[in-house]
């Protein structure tokens, strides 16, 4: 492995030379506590990708403070190492992701890179730091491919992938009594996917999909759709859509008069973090996510209340996914002390990890995506409450991973 | 499929396209008198939206919001005329196109400096919150029916101006013969900055009136423009009633797209604008070069 | 008449209501400078541009050498070899004398679509733009910006233009409008000397200048026309007189 | 002033560049070579706004074609040939642009920049929507073009540096191949027809050939940047091809001076290293960058080169106090 890292020298390296050294070069040894007290106190780099512009600039904000949060919890030390962040706008354009990467990993020559939010921007720069570059952590993008096909060792995912979110859906729904029921999704990569991982359970689980109609993303004009919705009358309808197509299909449905006969599910971000946009709209609506703000728990209710004090908002889903980055970077540098050269080490305290979240327990899988359970959620009262768990430990297919 | 679905999907499309016509028209107006071409359009549409939530938001009352709202907008335009419009009346259509390209990086990043990227929505007036029933079990919020009434009263406010009084003149004579109004003593500094102004507050009251149905978002001004211009070249630059016959044929093809070949829905709009330029190379209703 | 150039048969042209030339019919004879006088609005210029094919006619026909070119392009009018100028100066001002000649002088080539080899090599067009700015008196201006000049030089540099693409039949459209009176001289001698081997068709309001060297007239009133016939038959017209001359005669 | 004179800050320019890679770091040599493959792009649109007058605001449509056909074509080979690759982009390009400037060639003004957006829209979204092509998701290329000769490989762009040189080439010879073209009988037709088209026309010219030409010739330029971005980032997407691309390139193609060739490689230089290091300063570097562009609208409509002229004869002012008044503005007209 080639790190191109300043720290010319991994504590192991040193380890073993520092062992010869004592062995016979008695110079040698004068060396070796100049380099430790160099290790430990150079500055780990971690390089932040996320979009603080456009459409997901909410996200990437929450992402970023709950991640430093986490970090502030630990005196911001690494493994006993200081932290320098490289913060960068994505944009959430991926025509710029892949320059944008290689600026963190070539120019920067970043320890840890934390990002996005977007899938696209994602697959390039999973594509870009796989293999010899930093340890990566994805503390949003869905894609399946991003530990699938493009799995690798250093590559790290704390949010959930398209599969995850979509596939629990199908039983949900079955037994909640909706068997006749319309498919309406995003016409996009992360759509598409949660579609098909939708499918996948809902079939076999004895459903029957009325019509599947896929709507131009990003567009927020539904109401033909609707108009053809309620003309199909199905018992329900799931759908995935987020951020202001959320808050537009959610108030759309309802003032189509269609919540009485059609009940709406969908994918969590359908109602995640829009409560105050979506209002009464969104009362009633069932919606499946590895997370709710109100899941009862300890680390919950501890990160929810820290996340308040330092940022001044509420947390949300993207917050958590943030946090648990965090945590699992640390789990990573406090494992090697702070060696960040002692990377096999590393990887191997990462992925065995086992955190307790507040979305509940979290490990994770040979492909290196979250094992987590997942929960069916009802928006009573303007909050995603808990109905039940929809899917204990959720586990991801992988498809295309050789690792 | 039953009768009944095409005509709520009718419906859905003459919604539609009033809507695209209170955008367009505003960008028609500038292109036909002014000949600017204004990518910005659709940030004027954002700002209206954003007003609307702001302002409803410290009133509590959508039509107080759009009552504070629109001399906002107003001054707006004047002072985006003013400061960089009035600079390029004698320049190539290519500084008009990129001097309002770099307004839109402007006024997203003061939309974010000032709002921040959240989602909002604004509330419907409990005046015109309720629906009606249009099928057995799809019913139809009196609000955006409302939406169309107000589009209408606009079209005919506007085609009233612009027939029958005597600003409707000059800027008709302005639109077909630029350097007559001149000759004619007309101020035309103040004329230009006048309607621009007005364009600008058409979208914005557009913006304004969308705001409760559509949500308010970042980049929402985006989606706004691009069809927009569609329109206005569809129905021919400057023609008002080219505006307003583009803007329904727009919303025909696209909401009836959606229905009958949705995997091209998105191509089908600008494939009909292809076609009648192909025809009609000045738009429908516009006059030949 | 025996040998004529250009036959104009019953054509009409109406904008929207207004109706610019009324069923006109008129042969030009080669080798002649036949003139069209008549009030503004007339239909001097409509008729122009639907010679030139800037305009296409409503009804009729029109035949360049026997051949039909009602509904031909201007391109292709003009390759036929009827090159025309313009009452508005209607040059490309960035670009010198010299170039502005050229580029009309190159039309007359079929490699124009050539990308591999200098402009400046092609020694025929060389030759013609030479030719053409000698023509119209410009030779020693040959590298001055268009925009540069005075009004006068670009009007003649707008008769370059025209000689450098070799018509065989010039289409002239006012060539004197807004010049002193030292310049329509020059102009006036330049147009005979172009007399003695090319066919022209003049618009003009300069009486003077008209019955000066016109071989032919023709005095269009409210898109139709009027009289046709020599100088002297023009003078004595008594319809012209009353219908025209006398109109202009008590406004000038 | 002598073509040599002239032509000397482009060869220390070229100089500069194609020494740069002995000096710059790797991520720098990457950035340069992006700069390159934005500065073909914008060359080839000013040769459609600068020298035949068409203001397209769809140009990236072809960039985007031009990396589309390489990887579509490509995405599962276990080899890329260059020499069958770049050929297949050019072509598609070519084609692409001939179908749409066919169409659009018909119009101006106005509807010439609204034509061009409409059709590049519609290529922008029938490869977002349609499955076929990967989507939104765009395509991803897992290997580098290489020449080979048998089985030896000649030139592999795997190499950074390699690439690098490669893509230099490609520009230079862009640059050169436009230069000609310019000044061939078919450039001064172009030129005539930007400043007055109906003139040209009458002059015996069909010029909606040649307008169809130039926006061909164009588009192929285009489809060539388009190619080499593919192939640089190994992932293509339709973001390439939606009309803020196309305004940016127009946007560098003023920034650097219109109508002057070397003018858009300056604001390729400009616009992108902006962009690369203003989101450094601040969160809302957008509102800078607008700014920046509004300024050199009003202030600097004939681009950053333009500036080039006015330093030259300030230097030659102070070089020569003792020239007269009229020489000096002669010397200012000249530059």
């Amino acid at each position: 492995m080639s790190d191109k890292n300043w720290q010319g020298i991994t504590r192991r390296d040193f380890v073993i030379k520092g062992t010869v050294a004592t062995a016979g070069l008695a110079a040698a040894s004068v060396l070796v506590p100049a380099q430790f007290a160099i290790g430990a106190q150079a500055k780990v780099k971690v390089g932040i990708l996320l979009p603080y512009t456009g459409t997901y600039a909410k996200l990437g904000t929450n992402i970023r403070d709950a991640m430093m949060l986490r970090f502030a919890e630990d005196g911001n030390m690494l493994g006993g190492r200081p932290i320098e962040f490289v913060d960068i706008d994505s944009e959430a354009k991926p025509a710029k992701a892949q320059q944008l990467t290689n600026k963190l990993i070539k120019k920067e020559n970043v320890d840890f890179l934390v990002g996005p939010v977007h899938s696209v921007v994602g697959m390039a720069m999973v594509k870009t730091a796989r293999g010899d570059g930093p340890i990566t952590v994805i503390p949003n993008a869905g894609a399946n491919q991003l530990t699938g096909v493009l799995c690798a060792p250093n590559i790290f995912r704390t949010s959930f992938s398209s599969y995850q979110m979509g596939y629990p859906g199908g039983p949900a729904m079955v037994e909640d009594g909706h068997k006749r029921v319309v498919l309406m999704y995003w016409n996009y990569g992360f759509g598409k996917q949660v579609a098909a991982a939708f499918k996948e359970s809902f079939l076999p689980a004895g459903g029957t999909i009325v019509k599947e109609i896929p709507t131009p993303f990003p567009k927020v004009d539904f109401q033909a759709y609707l108009t053809e919705l309620a003309a199909l009358k199905p018992d329900a309808v799931y759908t995935f859509y987020a951020g202001g197509g959320a808050v537009k299909f959610v108030k759309d449905f309802a003032a189509a008069g269609l919540k009485d006969s059609i009940k709406l599910y969908g994918a969590g971000f359908l109602t995640e973090g829009l409560g105050a946009a979506q209002g009464d709209a969104a009362e009633g609506v069932r919606t499946i996510l590895h997370y709710a703000d109100t899941l009862d728990n300890p680390a919950n209710q501890r990160f929810r209340k820290a996340f308040k004090k330092t940022t001044g908002t509420n947390a949300d889903v993207y917050a958590v996914q943030g946090y648990d980055a965090g945590e699992l970077i640390l789990r990573g540098m406090n494992a090697v002390k702070g060696d960040t050269g002692a990377r096999a080490e590393m990887i191997h305290a990462m992925e065995t990890a086992e955190i307790d979240s507040p979305r509940g327990k979290l490990r994770f899988s040979k492909s290196h995506n979250p094992i987590h359970d997942v929960y069916l959620r009802e928006v009573v009262k303007g909050e995603n409450r808990v109905v039940r768990v929809a899917a204990k430990a959720q586990d991801d297919p992988a498809e295309g991973c050789s690792m | 499929m039953e009768l009944s679905f095409y005509l709520v999907q009718l419906l859905n499309a003459v919604q539609y396209g009033f809507l695209l016509f209170l955008v367009a028209s505003g960008l028609t107006l500038l292109f036909g008198i002014m000949g600017i071409i204004n990518l910005a359009h659709g940030s004027f549409y954002m700002l209206g939206s954003y007003l609307a939530y702001w302002l409803t938001g410290v009133t509590g009352n959508l039509w107080l919001g759009i009552l504070l709202g629109l001399p906002i907008t107003l001054m707006v335009g004047y002072l985006v005329e003013r400061f960089a419009i009035s600079f390029l009346y004698k320049r190539d259509h290519l500084y008009q196109v990129l001097l309002t390209f770099a307004l839109i990086l402007i006024f997203n990043e003061l939309q974010q400096i000032l709002w921040g990227s959240d989602v909002h929505s604004v509330a419907i007036p409990s005046l015109l919150a309720g629906s009606f029933q249009l099928t057995e079990n799809q019913s139809y919020p009196v609000y955006r029916l409302f939406i169309s009434a107000a589009c209408i009263a606009i079209a005919c406010g506007m085609y009233w101006v612009i027939q029958k009084t005597r600003l409707g003149m000059t800027i008709r004579a302005g639109a077909s013969n630029r350097e007559m109004v001149q000759a004619l003593g007309i101020n035309v500094n103040r004329l230009f900055a006048f309607v621009f102004s007005l364009g600008v507050a058409l979208a914005g009251f557009a913006g304004m009136l969308a705001a409760p149905v559509d949500s308010v978002y970042p980049g929402m001004g985006e989606n706004v423009l691009i069809i927009s211009f569609v329109v206005v070249v569809i129905g021919g630059t400057g023609s008002i009633k080219g505006a307003f016959v583009g803007a329904m044929l727009i919303g025909l093809v696209s909401t009836f797209g959606k229905v009958l070949v949705p995997e091209m829905a998105s191509v089908m709009v600008y494939a009909l604008m292809a076609v009648i330029l192909l025809w009609r190379p000045q738009g429908l209703f516009g006059r030949a070069a | 008449m025996a040998d004529a150039i250009l036959q104009i048969d019953r054509v009409s042209k109406s904008f929207g209501g207004l109706i610019a030339t009324n069923n006109i019919t008129i042969e030009f004879e080669r080798g002649q400078i036949h003139a069209i006088i008549g009030p503004n609005g007339a239909g001097k210029t409509t008729l122009i541009n639907l010679l030139s094919g800037d305009l296409l006619p409503n009804d009729g026909t029109i035949l360049f050498n026997g051949r039909d070119i009602t509904h031909l392009p201007p391109h292709k009018i003009s390759q036929l070899g009827i090159g025309r100028s313009y009452q508005k100066t209607n040059i490309f001002a960035e670009f010198t004398c010299f170039e502005n000649c050229w580029v009309a002088a190159q039309s007359r080539i079929n490699t124009s679509m050539r990308f591999f080899r200098p402009a400046s090599n092609l020694k025929a067009v060389e030759k013609r733009t030479e030719k053409a700015l000698e023509l119209c008196g410009l030779s020693l201006r040959r590298d001055s910006r268009a925009s540069a000049m005075s009004y006068g030089e670009q009007r003649q540099l707008e008769i370059g233009m025209m000689l450098a693409t070799e018509p065989e039949l010039l289409l002239l459209d006012e060539p004197l409008a807004g010049m002193g009176s030292e310049e329509s001289l020059q102009v006036i001698e330049l147009l005979r000397r172009l007399a003695e081997d090319h066919t022209l068709i003049l618009i003009e309001h300069d009486m003077d200048a008209v019955f000066s060297i016109a071989d032919q007239l023709t005095v269009m009133v409210n898109g139709r026309i009027l009289e046709t016939g020599t100088v002297g038959q023009i003078r004595s017209s008594q319809a012209v007189q009353e219908a025209y001359l006398g109109v202009d005669e008590e406004t000038a | 002033m002598s073509t040599l004179t002239r032509s000397l800050p482009l060869l220390a320019a070229l100089l500069a560049l194609v020494l740069f890679p002995l000096f710059g770091s790797s991520f720098y040599v990457g950035l340069v070579t992006r700069i390159i493959i934005i500065a073909i792009f914008a060359m080839s649109l000013d040769l459609l706004i600068g020298y035949t007058g068409l203001v397209s605001f769809g140009h990236a449509a072809f960039f985007g074609i031009g990396g589309y056909a390489l990887a579509i074509a490509f995405q599962d080979a276990s080899v890329i040939h260059l020499w069958q690759a770049l050929p297949l982009s050019l072509f598609a390009a070519a084609l692409a642009a001939l179908v749409v400037g066919w169409v659009s060639i018909r119009t101006s003004g106005i509807y010439f920049i609204m034509i061009t957006l409409a059709l590049s829209q519609m290529f922008f979204y029938y490869f977002f929507e349609s499955p076929r092509y990967g989507g939104d998701d765009g395509i991803f290329l897992f290997l580098k073009p290489v020449l080979m000769v048998g089985s030896e490989d000649i030139l592999n762009l795997d190499h950074e540096n390699n690439f690098y040189y490669f893509a230099l080439s490609c520009l230079v010879l862009g640059y050169l191949f436009l230069v000609m073209i310019l000044q061939a009988p078919f450039g001064k037709v172009i030129k005539a027809i930007k400043v007055n088209e109906h003139r040209v026309r009458a002059l015996g010219y069909s010029t909606n050939g040649y307008k169809l030409v130039s926006f061909v010739i164009a588009g192929t330029l285009a489809g060539l940047a388009g190619f080499l971005e593919g192939a640089h980032t190994g992932y293509i997407n339709p973001a390439y091809m939606s009309w803020h691309e196309s305004g940016v390139c127009i946007a560098i193609v003023i920034l650097g001076g219109v109508g002057t060739l070397y003018g858009p490689i300056v604001g390729a230089f400009i616009i992108v290293l902006l962009q690369n290091f203003l989101p450094e300063f601040t969160e809302h570097w957008q509102l800078l960058l607008g700014g920046i562009v509004i300024a050199v609208v009003l202030f600097l409509p004939r681009g950053a080169t333009s500036l080039l002229p006015r330093i030259r004869s300030l230097i030659r002012m102070e070089k020569s106090i003792s020239l007269s008044q009229e020489e000096k503005a002669k010397g200012d007209a000249d530059g």
